[in-house]
C-alpha cells in the first residue's frame, strides 16, 4: 500500500488475542490519532461524476 | 426522441407471497405518473425492465392482464442482486419500471384456433396473463378449447393457487393441474410430470391447435417429444425463451440467439425458428 | 461536392477557427501510440500516424456514459425517481479520422437508431458530430478495408475527406454539415481544376497498397447452425485468453452493460462498454451460462460480425477492415483467417476437423 | 533459438506416436511479424506447424488447466515456473504432463520495435544474435540483446525449472542482474510521488483485463472485479476503480508471480503492469527469500507460516 503512495501510518497491522482489551483500545487509540495527524485522504475518493 | 432507457415511476401497492418457499413473490404496481399506464399498453407474454433504483433492473414477465386495469403485476423468483432486493421491499416505496419490451404471444395467429397451454413452476406469470386475457368476457369468443397444464413440485409451490382453484370450476377452460408429488392428503388433482400429464390430458394436433409451452429447461426438453408424439408441428409450438438482457430494445448485444434478440425479437419463438438458431439460452 | 485547397501554411490558423465553434477532437500521440483526444485550445492534431491503437468510436459512444441520476434519501420529494442527467450535444467535430472508422458509425448506426427504439445517446451525439475523414495515403499490411466495404479514400460516414497532396491538403466537402465546418475554419479557396484527378490517383495508388484481402460473398448462403457447429471454431478459439481487447479496440463493436453506482444517498446510472468475449456477459441469475465457454464467446464474436449481423441488415458484413483486432490481439487470432474459413466452409467436405 | 525447432518436432512427434500425450500445446507460425500464435497438435502429422523462435512469450501454462487430456507442452523457463506454481496449487497434475523444456534466450519485444519506426514493421527475421527488421524504405539490423522484453532482460531462470525432455542443452544463466532497480527508484519517492507514478502509469487503461486474462496465476472463476454480491469495485473509468483493480490484481498474484511478462505482453494500450508485481516480488525475495515457481516441492511463503518470518510489522 505504501508502495502505491498511501502514507505510511494509515495502514496498521496488529495481532491482539480476544483476551488482550487493553492492548485492543490502545492500538485503536494509536491508530485513529496517526490517521487524524495525517488529515484527510482524499486520493481514494471517486473523482466528481464527470459527463462527456 | 423518447428515451426507452427511462423507466416510469411506480409504487408497490401490494405483494403477496406466492409459495410455501417464499422465493416467489407477486408485485403489484401502481403508476405515479397518471398518464404512464396507458404509455405502458401491452399484450399477453411481454415483459418489462423491473428497475430498482440503486440496484439494477432485471426483465420480468408480466403477470397481470392486459384486461385488467389500474396496475400491473410480476412474479418475481428470488435469484440474484436484484431481485433479491426486491424482496426485501416494502409495499409503497417507489422503482421503476420500463417497458413493455418483446414480442407477445402470437395473438392474431391464435384467433380462433384451440390453446393448449403447458407450464411449469415459475413460469407460469406470462401464462397467466393469457388466461386471463382469454378468459375475459370481451375475448373468450375469440378462442375455442383453451386447455391449461400447469404443474409445480408440490401443491405449495403452484402460483395464483386461488385462480387455480377458480379456473378448476369454469367450464369453458380445462384445467390439468399437477404436482410432482403431493405433500397434502386433501390434494385433489394430478399428479404426476408434466410431460406425462400432457400426453394424458392434451388433445391431439391438428391444424388449429397451438401449444404454448413455457417452463424450466428439463420440462421444455421432455414435454416436446411428447408434443412431437402427439403430432404437433414445430410451427404450431410457441416458446417463450429468458436470457441475461440488460436494455431490453435489442441494443446491448448479449441475449441474441443467432441473428434473433430474444428481447426484442422474442421473447416469443416458434419452436420451427429456433430449430433454425443456435440453441443458446 | 467541391473541393478546397487548404495551404498548409493556413492549417493552424483553420483549426483554431474550427474551435471557436466545435469541440474539436483529434489524433493525437502519447508515449507510444496515437489516440483520439479531445484537443485543447491551440493544440494541433498530430497527423503523422497509421492509425490510432484505440478506435475513435469514444468520440460518439464514451465507455462509460451516465443516463441518469437519481436520490435516495426519502427527504427528497424525487427520491428514487430517475433524472435524466446533463447532457452536452453542442456541435463537435473529428478531424483526422480514417475513412474505415468513419464508415463503422453507419454500421453502428443500424443497432442504435432502429424504427422501434432509438438511442438518445448515440444518437444525438452522433448527429452533433462532422466527420473530417483523413484519407490515407499508406494503408498497413493488416488493412482490409477494400473487402470489406470500405477502402482508404472511401467516403462513406464522412462529411469531408482531407487529402494529403503532399504541398497542400485537398479538402472534399461531401455533406452540407462538411462544407459549414469548412467555412467555419476559413478553408475557402477552391482547388484547381485538376484536383479530382489527383484525388483519385492517389487513392488508385492507395489501393493497390492493401494487400490483404477477405471473401465475404458466401457467408449469406451459409446455414447459420452449420457454421455455428462447424468444427473449425475448437482451433480458432484455442489461443484466445478472453480478454476484450478485440473488442473494445473494435470501431463496429456496441455492446454494453447498465449499472447504477451509489454515492451515499445519490447516485448514477450508467451505460458502460461491455465485451461478448467476458462469462458475466451473458451469465444468468440462476448461474447458467448459455455461452461458458470461451469456445461459445470467440465464435460469437465472429459469428455476431460476419454471419448474423450480415443476414440481420443485409448489408455486409459488421466489419470495417481497419485490422486493430489482428494488430493488438495478444494471441495473434486473426479475424480475416477466420471469414476466410466461415466463407469457404462446407459442411459436406469436412468429416474431419479443419486445421 | 531457431534451431531448437527441429528437436521440438522430433520429442513431438515421438510424443504423440506413443501415445504418450494427446495433444502438444506449443505456437503456430503467426500471421503477422514477431507474433505466434498458441496452438495443439493432435497427431504427429502436423508437428511441422509448430514453429519456435523469439515471438514465443505468451505464457503457455495459461492453456493446461481444466483440461482432461494428456498434454505435452512446451516450456521456457518462466512457462515451466509457471506450471510448477500450477501443480503446487492443484490446478493441473504432474502426471497429466509431459514438459518439453526450452532453454530460452529471451523474447523480443514487439511494441519496442514498433514503436522505433515511423511506419510500419512488415518483416522481422532473427539470425543468432541478431534481428533483422524491414519495413517499406528501410531495413535495420538489431542486437537481440537490446531489444529484449524487460521482464526477459532480466530474467535469472531461463533453463526451465521442471521437465521431462529437453530440446536443447541448458543454457547460462544471467548474472549480476539488478532486477529491482526500478522498484527501488519508486521506493525511494514520496507518498504523494508515488500515488502520482501510479495515475500515470494506469491512466491509458480501458479495462479489457488483458493483463488478467493473459496471466496463469489468474484462474479464479469469477475474479474479484466481476463479482457483483458485494461489488468490490465500481465498473466506470473512474481512476480509483482502476487503480484498485490493478493493485488488488497485484496482491492476488504476491508470492506467485514469475515475472513471465504476459500481462504488459498483452495490454493493448501499453503499461507496465509489472510495476505493481515487482515490488512484490521484491519484497518476497527479500522478507522470505522466495522466487515463485522455482521448488516444485516447497509451499509458498503466503501459504504457511514459520516462526523464523519477519513480523516487525505487527505492533
Amino acid at each position: 500500500m505504501e508502495h502505491m503512495g498511501v502514507e505510511p501510518g494509515r495502514l496498521s497491522f496488529s495481532w491482539i488475542s480476544s483476551a488482550e482489551s487493553t492492548k485492543f483500545v490502545d492500538v485503536v487509540k494509536d491508530v485513529t490519532a496517526t490517521v487524524k495527524a495525517l488529515g484527510p485522504n482524499n486520493n481514494f475518493k471517486k473523482a466528481a461524476d464527470k459527463v462527456t | 426522441m423518447q428515451n426507452p432507457y427511462m423507466p416510469y415511476p411506480v409504487r408497490i401497492d401490494e405483494i403477496i407471497t406466492e409459495t410455501e418457499d417464499r422465493n416467489l413473490k407477486t408485485f403489484k404496481f401502481v403508476f405515479l405518473n397518471p398518464g404512464d399506464e396507458d404509455k405502458f399498453s401491452y399484450r399477453a407474454g411481454q415483459f418489462a425492465e423491473l428497475s430498482v433504483t440503486g440496484k439494477g433492473e432485471i426483465p420480468i414477465g408480466i403477470a397481470s392482464s392486459p384486461t385488467e386495469k389500474g396496475f400491473v403485476k410480476f412474479t418475481v423468483n428470488k435469484v440474484g442482486l436484484v431481485s433479491s432486493y426486491l424482496h426485501s421491499m416494502k409495499v409503497g416505496e417507489i422503482m421503476g419500471i420500463r417497458g413493455p419490451l418483446g414480442n407477445s404471444y402470437p395473438w392474431d395467429t391464435l384467433e380462433g384456433k384451440n390453446v393448449v397451454i403447458i407450464g411449469g413452476g415459475f413460469a407460469f406469470t406470462t401464462l397467466r396473463s393469457s388466461i386471463v386475457s382469454m378468459l375475459d368476457p370481451a375475448n373468450r369468443k375469440k378462442f375455442k378449447d383453451i386447455n391449461v397444464i400447469y404443474g409445480a413440485r408440490t401443491p405449495g409451490m403452484l402460483l395464483y393457487r386461488d385462480e387455480l382453484a377458480t379456473w378448476e370450476r369454469r367450464d369453458d377452460i380445462k384445467m390439468h393441474i399437477t404436482v410432482d408429488a403431493a405433500n397434502d392428503p386433501d390434494w385433489k388433482y394430478n399428479v404426476g410430470f408434466v410431460p406425462a400429464i400432457t400426453e394424458k390430458k392434451a388433445p391431439k394436433a391438428d391444424a388449429d391447435t397451438y401449444a404454448i409451452i413455457c417452463g424450466p429447461p428439463v420440462m421444455i426438453k421432455f414435454t416436446q417429444p411428447v408434443l412431437d408424439k402427439l403430432g404437433y408441428g414445430h410451427d404450431h409450438i410457441i416458446m417463450s425463451l429468458e436470457n441475461r438482457m440488460k436494455c431490453g430494445i435489442g441494443m446491448c448485444g448479449r441475449c441474441n440467439i443467432g441473428k434473433e434478440f430474444v428481447c426484442k425479437d422474442g421473447p416469443v419463438f416458434t419452436l420451427a425458428q429456433l430449430n433454425a438458431t443456435p440453441r443458446e439460452y | 461536392m467541391k473541393v478546397m485547397k487548404i495551404d498548409k501554411n493556413d492549417w493552424a490558423g483553420g483549426i483554431g477557427k474550427i474551435q471557436s465553434s466545435y469541440r474539436l477532437y483529434g489524433p493525437v500521440k502519447g508515449d507510444a501510440f496515437h489516440d483520439f483526444k479531445a484537443l485543447e485550445k491551440g493544440e494541433l492534431p498530430d497527423l503523422n500516424f497509421l492509425n490510432t491503437r484505440i478506435s475513435p468510436k469514444s468520440v460518439v459512444y464514451p465507455q462509460s456514459e451516465i443516463m441518469f441520476e437519481y436520490s435516495l434519501d426519502e427527504k427528497n420529494p424525487d427520491h428514487h425517481i430517475m433524472k435524466d442527467a446533463a447532457k452536452d450535444y453542442s456541435p463537435k467535430a473529428i478531424l483526422g479520422i480514417r475513412p474505415c472508422d468513419a464508415a463503422s458509425f453507419l454500421l453502428v448506426k443500424r443497432n442504435f437508431d432502429t424504427t422501434e427504439y432509438k438511442d438518445p445517446y448515440w444518437i444525438r451525439s452522433y448527429e452533433a458530430t462532422t466527420f473530417i475523414g483523413y484519407a490515407c495515403n499508406n494503408p498497413c499490411s493488416t488493412c482490409f478495408c477494400t473487402t470489406a466495404g470500405s477502402g482508404p479514400f472511401n467516403e462513406d460516414g464522412l462529411d469531408i475527406l482531407l487529402t494529403d497532396a503532399g504541398d497542400c491538403w485537398y479538402a472534399k466537402a461531401i455533406t452540407e454539415k462538411g462544407e459549414k465546418l469548412l467555412n467555419a475554419a476559413g478553408w475557402n479557396t477552391i482547388a484547381a481544376g485538376g484536383s479530382l484527378k489527383k484525388i483519385a490517383s492517389l487513392k488508385k495508388e492507395a489501393e493497390a497498397k492493401i494487400s490483404s484481402l477477405v471473401s465475404t460473398d458466401q457467408l449469406n448462403n451459409k446455414k447459420t447452425t452449420e457454421l455455428y457447429e462447424a468444427p473449425f471454431w475448437e482451433d480458432v478459439s484455442f489461443a484466445c485468453i478472453n480478454c476484450g481487447t478485440c473488442t473494445f479496440l473494435c470501431p463496429t463493436c456496441w455492446c454494453f452493460d447498465i449499472q447504477d453506482e451509489n454515492s451515499g444517498c445519490s447516485g448514477v446510472r450508467m451505460k458502460n462498454w461491455d465485451s461478448c468475449m467476458f462469462p458475466l456477459f451473458t451469465i444468468h441469475g440462476t448461474g447458467h451460462n448459455p455461452r461458458g465457454t470461451k469456445l461459445h464467446r470467440v465464435r460469437q464474436r465472429f459469428m455476431h460480425k460476419l454471419k448474423y449481423y450480415v443476414d440481420k441488415y443485409e448489408n455486409g458484413i459488421q466489419c470495417v477492415g481497419c485490422g486493430r483486432c489482428i494488430r493488438s490481439c495478444p494471441v495473434n487470432i486473426d479475424i480475416r483467417r477466420v471469414c476466410d474459413m466461415m466463407n469457404s466452409y462446407d459442411p459436406e467436405a469436412c468429416a474431419c476437423p479443419v486445421k | 533459438m531457431l534451431g531448437y525447432i527441429d528437436k521440438i518436432r522430433e520429442i513431438s512427434k515421438r510424443l504423440l506416436d506413443e501415445g504418450r500425450v494427446d495433444m502438444v500445446v506449443g505456437f503456430r507460425k503467426g500471421s503477422m511479424p514477431m507474433m505466434n500464435e498458441p496452438s495443439f497438435i493432435k497427431n504427429s502429422g502436423e508437428v511441422s506447424k509448430l514453429v519456435w523462435d523469439s515471438n514465443c512469450g505468451i505464457n503457455l501454462a495459461n492453456y493446461l488447466t481444466d483440461r482432461k487430456e494428456k498434454i505435452g507442452v512446451i516450456a521456457k523457463g518462466c512457462d515451466s515456473r509457471n506450471i510448477v506454481t500450477h501443480i503446487l496449487e492443484n490446478k493441473i497434475k504432474r502426471d497429466q504432463l509431459v514438459i518439453i523444456g526450452v532453454p530460452c534466450k529471451g523474447m523480443i519485444d514487439r511494441r519496442l520495435i514498433t514503436a522505433m519506426f515511423d511506419t510500419e514493421v512488415r518483416e522481422v527475421n532473427e539470425k543468432g544474435d541478431t534481428v533483422t527488421v524491414k519495413g517499406a524504405g528501410f531495413e535495420k539490423k538489431l542486437k537481440k540483446s537490446d531489444i529484449l522484453q524487460d521482464n526477459c532482460s532480466k530474467c535469472i531462470h531461463r533453463n526451465p525449472v521442471l521437465y521431462d525432455e529437453l530440446a536443447a542443452p541448458l543454457v547460462e544463466e544471467q548474472k549480476d542482474i539488478d532486477r529491482y532497480a526500478e522498484v527501488r527508484r519508486i521506493e525511494a519517492m514520496s507518498p504523494q510521488e508515488k500515488w502520482q507514478y501510479f495515475e500515470d502509469l494506469i491512466a491509458p487503461c480501458i479495462r479489457c483485463y488483458a493483463c488478467r486474462n493473459a496471466c496463469p496465476l489468474c484462474y479464479c472463476p469469477t475474479c474479484f472485479v466481476d463479482e457483483s454480491r458485494p461489488q468490490w469495485v465500481g465498473k466506470s473509468q473512474d481512476e480509483t476503480d482502476i487503480r484498485t483493480f490493478h493493485f488488488l490484481r497485484a496482491y492476488h498474484c504476491a508470492g506467485r508471480c514469475t515475472d513471465c511478462g504476459a500481462c504488459e505482453r498483452a495490454c493493448p494500450v501499453g503499461i507496465k503492469v509489472r510495476q505493481f508485481t515487482s515490488k512484490l516480488n521484491k519484497d518476497c525475495l527479500d522478507m522470505f527469500g522466495w522466487e515463485a515457481g522455482v521448488l516444485p516441492d516447497q509451499r509458498p511463503p503466503l501459504d504457511t507460516f514459520k516462526p523464523a518470518d519477519p513480523g516487525d510489522f505487527i505492533k
